[in-house]
């Protein structure tokens, strides 16, 4: 994994074997840059990359090329990412281009929420292409310079290609060939769904670490803490492909008043101590839903500060 | 919501049922259907028994009342019948 | 009519007689009618119905049992080959099997019954009023009277003995009064010969005098009732119109009790028997009268709870669940009024023995069936043995015959029983009789010959209505004249008058004359219900050579005359408006060609136990092919490990007779070894492969797959060998085993039955019980045997080996299913600990044997074969009858019978009778040469059908099937004519013959056209 | 077959009020399968309005009648005259055989009284599903018969994505999951291997994504 592929500063985290620490951040229901500069400031120096999510779970916001745009303008390094839903494989490959001219170089490619439950369940959806293709794509377009169509383009986007990974969605026993499936389509890193079930994660590392999954692609171990009971509850039952275990739900709920959002933290900071020593996790993508100013305490007390300069 | 549903609701499209107020010396006019082997039969036994109920009920007799057709129903309301009774 | 073919010289006749006309015995007059015999019912009462006609509803469903049982009695007034005699009896019987000759006295109604034609005139204007016997005392009738509304013959009859005519010289209004003329004051008695191949006696039996029991107060407190006076109190026609009301002031009572065993069980008091539908009615009483009010609070003070019947313990339940009657284990001992309330205080011993008075409102008593006073003289005219208790002399293997060859009984009569068992043995003795005389079928039937039919295809309608004044029933509501002038005039209507009596002989005449003289093409005749009157018009119609289906009734007796008397100018508008709509179906009338199909005359029997074998020797008898299929190399199914019955007849030896018999039987074919694979085809036409490849026509199909005995896991069975069923030592003691003297047995009941997941009674079980404990102490008086039980279920006459068991010492110990006997092995011994509900303490007894009275579970074939056919099981996997009282041997398919433990646990003399109930039944299809289809039925349009399935799914007979083209055809021999196709298939593409739409909308219409709106 | 369901009366009732005879036309194929526009169903409508108007006090005549199938040129032989009276005809029958009736009768006033749905299979009485998109280039032998295009919310060919629970769709609980569907399927066929292949972009232009689209049977075409 010498020859760069981006240049992108996670890749570069990576490639040199450090433990990579990626954040995440929503752009604005709005136009409003002011309070994204604010959230994202909390995540200055605190992590590699930041995520900015693309119309995330269907509800629109500012696009995520966009405010990834304006995270470079503040000197943080976006990860740009991309759904299947909103977009035909002309805009998809025109956003490639436009993104990368900005600046961006980590795109994570998804196939994205259904829009039944966003705010326009009215919308017509598009997936003309899914994120295994989306994935290939932009390999083809970074690789071989072509478009989808064969085209040859001029300067190709040289991105750093992520995919997500949801080890505990069912089928669980298909989620590790899905995952090799995302690596062989051109995956140079996965970023996980949230973990709490840590026997499940164990054993779908353990999988993907016998294939040899590890070795072609960085895989990145996704946290998110537990703010309230509430919170663990709605995951539970709400969230598809969440897997919230009983016993996590019980700890945060014996923490006792005022003490369950310190009880989720701990939670979160045991889980990256041992996603630090676990074979084949490469990092950990932290995704503090609108928690970001609690990002730079938990990267300080996961001994995860400072954050390497590459 | 659907077009079509918003555009009933944003229109103000009158529902399917109209009220109409009832004149106090307005008497129903009933059509009971009425299956030959009980409810037929039940109704030869109040006579049988002499129960009086008003003259303005009349029953047209069904095989059985799985022949009630939806038409039927429909037919009478829609020839000013006031109400239908199934019994079977 | 004409007589087809009868030589008095023949040996054997075509025809039987019938004593009795309840329930069972017009199930044996409608089989043996069907089948091709002339019936002559001779009936005591002045119509017949027997007991079933008083009862207010029947369990499990709730039905009413007078709409149930009218249409029978209706069916049976009209049939052709079937001569009613009622208000008659058998004077004496003379000859042989086969030909008997039976002279009957017919005492006179002073009602011409060739003249009346059941207005009922005669009885609201008689001035004498009479206590109602049919009503129990609880109201009066007249001295003119029918006995209730719907009897069959509706011809009135004149008490003599309350008539004041004929008591005082004077009066006669009733012949003043008849239009008909049909009084007669002079009818003299009359005694009538006939000629018969064989007899049934059905008779029914009396019901044990309450007020013999004068510790209850029966008689002497006006809210002590008896059961049967309960029945009258719920029913809707009954005295208080379904109203539950005490007799003593009219009160609505809340706190009802129910005590049981009121003649039953009891040898010193009373008859020693158990009435075996007690325990069921008071149940279903208490049901019924908390649907009808729901303040009232239901006691049941009971001994033993008999729910033995198939879903009887579920309904039970349901009654303690589901409307909180409460069961009240206890002998009551007395009952006294309370001064000034009218209540009644029952004294009686709780569980724990102390002594308790309990206020109730109202008292039922459960009172039991006993035989007639004259029952000896009965027995003497026909000449049969009867047995200690005064019932028939029967055996357990020949169940309905009598000590005389060729005379048989059936129903209570036979010993007690309820409506499902009557009804069966009402089939069972049907189809014996058709063996007996099966040589003679169609000898003494009278078939009626018909003009041709006239083509009126093409023509416009030309429609005659007759308007009837029924005496004045209805003329002196309805204008009948004026209904008369409104239809003249009426598109299509050539000719309009009013008749005072449409059904009598006169006006059937009139009516076939002028179909002629006019060229009418369709008739209307305004009177009464098409129920009862619909087929005699069509008849008379059908004479003067029209399509019967060209005739239309309006109904404007019982739902215009009689139900707004006094209204009458609005009731004529009504008759108006009912014959306009009637007028407007009419024009729209078309003539039906009803199809037939032939019948082939073999039946296939599936299952070679003792049901199958019994099935198929009454088919082969009969004179029809016979298939029996057994998966098993041998016949003989379960029976084989049966040895004695209770009344110690050799079953091994029954068995081997009957296998003998079916192999020497030259119309039975057997295939042993193999099973049904497939059948095709319907009714009269079925076509089955079996396994082993053969194949064979057959018209009617007996399902027989029997039970299999429950293998026990409770209480050590299989760990300890001294640990027995009662199958196992029943074979011990037959083959010779003595018993030791102080030899000690103890038996536990309901072992895998009444609980989860087997929550029924098994019906055997108790009376095999008992059946083993007496051979034991027959064998050694001093052995001890101990019956751990929870109900002790020896209905009928059974309950006398209950007794006998007793008093040869045999140690009874109820249980509850909370605290369940414990079986503990020590020393060699067993050790049995028992908590005995009834002393209320625990108990223990040392055991050489533990035997175990197993349960009944269904054959696994019978689901297989359910399969086969779409029959349905229910959930404990006893196949469905098509009515749990009516049809208890049916299948809603037609030509499917059942019979044996397939359908339920029962005995094997129970199982001999279903067999031959389902033999009985057919036997009626296989005798006819052409099954006629109805003429109601749904007609299918193959071109407006796309096939959609709708009506395939959801036919009730499975009519509408897939067929060799791959689209949807109809099989008009399955259509009842109920018409859920029609009404539900979206292209349209069925129409049920005489109720079709454009019929239906037209009288919807002119009803529309003549409102005042 | 195709699945369609009657528009609700009030739309219906708006579209028609305006004239004043009306023909309700059913189509006695596909749609009265599926109870929607048959011959009983235009019976049970064209009452309804008719009621309707009625009540409205509005003077109509509102008939109804139905042919064999709306989309062929000479089952319509034997409504021509009842179509010829009215003024407006609303079609109960799919959206093929309302625009077939209004091309063929292109001054008259054609309405569509049902929403055409889908193309689905009876999956039990009175319970019809969706089965295919109609995407013309069918994909069904490398996902075991199961139709990911039509069946998967997002109709992904590389699925099941992160949102499958419990066999089930993200969108539903009541919408089963293709995709664990077809996993569970070819695990059971022991043919996981066809699943492990990528399968690439698809080629949308057979689909209605190629514009509208004809279909010639040579030979019998004229």
């Amino acid at each position: 994994m010498n020859d760069l592929k981006s240049g992108s500063n996670l890749e570069k985290v990576l490639s040199a074997g450090h433990f990579a620490f990626t954040g995440e951040c929503g752009p604005p229901k709005g136009a409003n840059i002011d309070h994204l500069k604010e959230k994202i400031a909390h995540l200055k120096g605190m992590v590699d990359a930041v995520n900015i999510t693309d119309n995330q779970t269907a509800v629109v916001r500012m696009s995520s090329w966009a405010a990834s745009a304006i995270l470079i303008q503040e000197g943080i390094e976006p990860n740009f990412q991309m759904v299947c839903r909103d977009r035909n494989r002309l805009a998809i490959q025109s956003d490639i281009l436009g993104a990368y001219a900005v600046g961006i170089r980590n795109m994570l490619c998804l196939s994205g929420d259904h829009q039944r439950f966003g705010n326009h369940p009215q919308a017509k959806n598009v997936f003309d292409i899914d994120s295994m293709q989306l994935i290939a794509l932009a390999k083809k377009m970074r690789d071989e310079g072509k478009f989808l169509n064969e085209e040859e383009l001029d300067v190709a986007p040289r991105l750093f290609i992520g995919a997500a990974s949801n080890p505990f969605a069912d089928p669980t026993e298909f989620r590790v060939y899905r995952l090799a499936k995302k690596i062989a389509s051109g995956a140079d890193f996965i970023q996980t769904q949230c973990i709490y079930n840590m026997d499940l994660f164990r054993d779908f590392m353990k999988k993907a670490v016998d294939m040899g999954l590890h070795e072609k692609c960085y895989i990145l171990a996704g946290v998110t803490p537990m703010k309230s009971v509430g919170m663990a509850q709605y995951m539970a039952k709400a969230v598809p492909g969440m897997d919230v275990p009983e016993s996590l739900i019980n700890r945060l709920r014996g923490a006792g008043k005022g003490k369950t959002a310190e009880e989720g933290i701990k939670f979160a900071l045991e889980q990256i101590e041992e996603f630090k020593e676990m074979e084949g996790v490469a990092g950990v993508h932290l995704m503090a839903i609108e928690w970001e100013h609690k990002v730079p305490e938990i990267a300080e007390r996961a001994g995860l500060l400072p954050r390497p300069k590459v | 919501m659907t077009e079509e549903a918003s555009a009933v609701a944003q229109e103000g499209v009158s529902s399917v049922e109209k009220t109409h107020d009832i004149p106090s010396d307005w008497s129903p006019n009933i059509l009971a259907f009425a299956c030959h082997y009980c409810a037929f039969a039940a109704a030869d036994l109040s006579g049988v028994m002499r129960l009086s109920y008003p003259t303005n009920v009349k029953i047209i007799r069904l095989p059985c009342t799985g022949k009630l057709d939806h038409i039927y129903i429909l037919r009478a309301f829609e020839k000013g019948i006031d109400g239908v009774f199934a019994a079977g | 009519m004409s007589n087809s073919s009868s030589s008095s010289d023949k040996r054997v006749r075509g025809s039987v007689l019938i004593a009795g006309g309840g329930v069972g015995g017009m199930q044996s007059a409608l089989d043996l009618a069907e089948a091709g015999f002339k019936v002559h019912m001779v009936q005591k009462d002045s119509s017949i119905g027997g007991t079933m006609v008083m009862l207010d509803k029947t369990f499990p469903t709730g039905d009413c049992a007078m709409c149930m049982i009218s249409p029978k009695m209706v069916e049976v007034g009209r049939h052709l080959n079937i001569d009613i005699h009622t208000f008659a009896e058998v004077l004496s019987v003379e000859g042989k099997p086969g030909d008997f000759t039976v002279r009957v006295v017919q005492h006179p109604r002073y009602v011409d019954s060739a003249k009346c034609t059941g207005c009922g005139l005669c009885e609201q204007k008689c001035p004498k009023k009479v206590i109602s016997g049919y009503e129990q005392g609880l109201i009066e009738r007249k001295a003119i009277y029918s006995l209730f509304p719907q009897a069959v013959p509706s011809t009135r009859v004149i008490d003599k003995d309350n008539c004041i005519f004929f008591q005082k010289g004077k009066c006669r209004a009733c012949e003043k009064l008849c239009e008909a003329g049909a009084i007669d004051f002079d009818q003299q008695e009359e005694e009538i010969e006939l000629k018969v191949g064989a007899i049934i006696l059905s008779p029914g039996l009396d019901r044990y005098d309450a007020k013999v029991r004068q510790e209850l107060g029966f008689g002497r407190w006006p809210n002590v009732v008896t059961s049967i006076q309960f029945e009258r109190i719920l029913s809707a026609s009954g005295p208080y119109r379904g109203e539950v009301k005490r007799p003593g002031d009219g009160k609505h009572p809340e706190r009802i009790a129910w005590i049981q065993c009121v003649g039953s069980r009891d040898r010193h008091n009373a008859n020693p028997w158990c009435s075996s539908v007690c325990c069921m009615y008071a149940t279903k009483q208490a049901i019924i009268a908390r649907e009808h009010d729901d303040h009232i609070a239901p006691t049941i003070f009971y001994m033993e709870l008999r729910a033995f019947g198939k879903d009887f313990d579920k309904y039970v339940d349901r009654a303690k669940n589901d409307y909180g009657v409460k069961y009240q284990r206890a002998m009551v001992s007395a009952v006294r009024e309370e001064p000034g309330t009218g209540n009644l205080i029952l004294r009686y011993a709780k569980e724990d023995g102390t002594l308790v008075d309990e206020t109730f409102d109202l008292v039922v008593l459960s009172i039991g069936f006993q035989p007639h006073s004259d029952v000896k003289d009965l027995a003497k005219t026909f000449d049969i043995e009867l047995n200690e208790h005064r019932f028939p002399k029967t055996t357990q293997f020949r169940p309905i015959d009598t000590s005389r060859d060729g005379v048989f009984v059936s129903g209570i009569f036979q010993s007690p029983k309820d409506i499902p068992e009557t009804v069966m043995q009402g089939s069972a003795v049907a189809g014996r009789t058709m063996a007996l005389l099966s040589e003679a079928r169609g000898s003494e039937i009278v078939t009626k010959e018909l003009p041709p039919e006239t083509d009126i295809n093409g023509q416009e309608a030309r429609i005659g209505v007759f308007v009837c004044h029924c005496g004045i029933n209805i003329s002196q509501t309805v204008d009948v004249e004026q209904v008369v002038e409104s239809v003249k005039g009426e598109q299509g209507v050539v000719h309009a008058e009013n008749v005072i009596y449409a059904c009598a002989q006169d006006s059937q005449d009139k009516i076939k004359a002028l179909v002629r003289e006019k060229e009418l093409n369709r008739v209307v005749v305004a009177s009464c219900t098409p129920r009862t009157h619909e087929p005699l018009f069509q008849d008379t119609i059908r004479d003067a050579g029209l399509n019967k289906y060209l005739f239309e009734l309006a109904d404007i007796r019982e739902q215009c005359s009689w139900c707004h008397m006094g209204q009458n100018e609005d009731a004529t508008e009504k008759a108006i408006r009912i014959v306009k709509m009637t007028l407007a179906k009419s024009r729209l009338l078309e003539p039906v060609s009803t199809d037939s199909v032939s019948v082939i005359p073999a039946a296939m029997v599936i299952g070679g136990g003792v049901a199958g074998i019994i099935a198929a020797l009454s088919l082969g008898d009969q004179g029809f092919d016979v298939h029996i299929v057994e998966r098993e190399t041998e016949l003989g199914g379960l029976a084989r490990n049966l040895f004695y019955t209770l009344d110690k007849s050799d079953v091994q030896e029954f068995l081997k007779a009957k296998i003998d018999e079916i192999q020497a039987h030259p119309r039975i074919i057997l295939h042993t070894g193999t099973e049904v694979k497939s059948t095709n085809g319907f009714v009269g036409n079925f076509k089955t492969t079996l396994t082993d490849g053969t194949s064979f026509e057959h018209g009617a199909i007996i399902v027989a797959t029997g039970g299999i005995e429950y293998e026990p896991t409770e209480y050590l069975y299989g760990e300890n060998d001294r640990v027995i069923t009662q199958r196992n030592l029943e074979k011990r003691l037959a083959v010779g085993h003595g018993v030791r003297s102080g030899e000690k047995f103890v038996m536990i009941q309901c072992v895998g039955s009444r609980e989860e997941p087997d929550n029924y009674c098994s019906r055997i079980c108790c009376q095999d019980a008992i059946k083993n404990a007496i051979a034991i102490k027959e064998k050694s008086s001093d052995a001890q045997v101990v019956i751990i039980y929870r109900d002790i279920r020896t209905y009928g006459l059974r309950e006398t080996y209950y007794s006998k068991a007793r008093d040869l010492g045999v140690i009874f110990v109820n249980y509850i299913p909370e605290r369940k006997p414990q079986v503990e092995v020590s020393e060699d011994k067993l050790r049995i600990k028992a908590f005995d509900y009834m002393l209320s303490r625990d108990v223990e007894f040392e055991a050489d044997w533990l035997v175990l009275s197993t349960g009944l579970r269904p054959h696994p074939t019978t689901e297989e074969v359910g399969k086969i056919y779409k029959l349905t099981c229910n959930p404990e996997g006893y196949l469905l009858e098509a009515h749990v009282k009516l049809r208890p041997v049916d299948f809603p398919s037609e030509g499917i019978f059942l019979c044996g433990l397939a359908h339920a646990p029962k005995n094997l003399d129970e199982t001999i009778s279903q067999a031959m109930a389902a033999a009985g039944r057919a036997g009626v299809i296989l005798s006819q040469d052409k099954l006629a289809v109805s003429g109601i039925i749904s007609k299918h349009n193959r071109d407006m059908c796309m096939s959609c399935l709708t009506c395939f799914r959801l036919c009730p007979y499975g009519s509408p099937y897939i067929d060799e083209e791959g689209k949807v055809s109809h099989n008009e021999v399955k259509c009842m004519g109920c018409g859920i196709c029609a009404s539900i298939c979206p292209a349209k593409a069925f129409q049920v013959n005489n109720f079709k739409d454009e019929q239906i909308l037209a009288m919807i219409d002119t009803l529309a056209d003549g409102m005042n709106m | 077959m195709i699945v369609g369901k009657q528009k609700p009366f009030e739309v219906i009732w708006d579209m028609i009020k305006e004239y004043k005879k009306v023909l309700i036309f059913g189509c006695n194929t596909c749609v009265a399968i599926c109870h929607e526009g048959g011959n009983k169903e235009a019976e049970i409508l064209a009452s309804m309005l008719r009621m309707k108007a009625k009540q409205e006090g509005l003077e109509m005549e509102i008939k109804n009648r139905g042919i064999e199938r709306q989309c062929e040129h000479e089952f319509f032989d034997s409504a021509n005259e009842q179509i010829e009276w009215a003024d407006a005809v609303l079609s109960i029958a799919c959206g093929a055989g309302v625009q077939f009736t209004a091309e063929k009768w292109p001054k008259k006033i054609i309405l569509p009284g049902l929403n055409t749905t889908f193309i689905g299979v009876v999956e039990r009485p009175g319970l019809f599903a969706e089965r295919c998109l109609m995407c013309g280039d069918c994909i069904l032998h490398l996902t075991g018969g199961l139709c990911p295009i039509a069946r998967c919310s997002k109709s992904l060919l590389n699925g099941p994505c992160g949102g499958s629970s419990k066999g089930k769709c993200e969108i539903s609980k009541e919408v089963d999951c293709v995709w664990d569907m077809i996993v569970r399927k070819k695990m059971e066929q022991g043919r996981l291997e066809d699943l492990l292949r990528i399968t690439p972009a698809k080629d949308w232009q057979t689909s209605r994504d190629g514009g509208p689209r004809k279909s010639v049977k040579e030979g019998l075409v004229e």
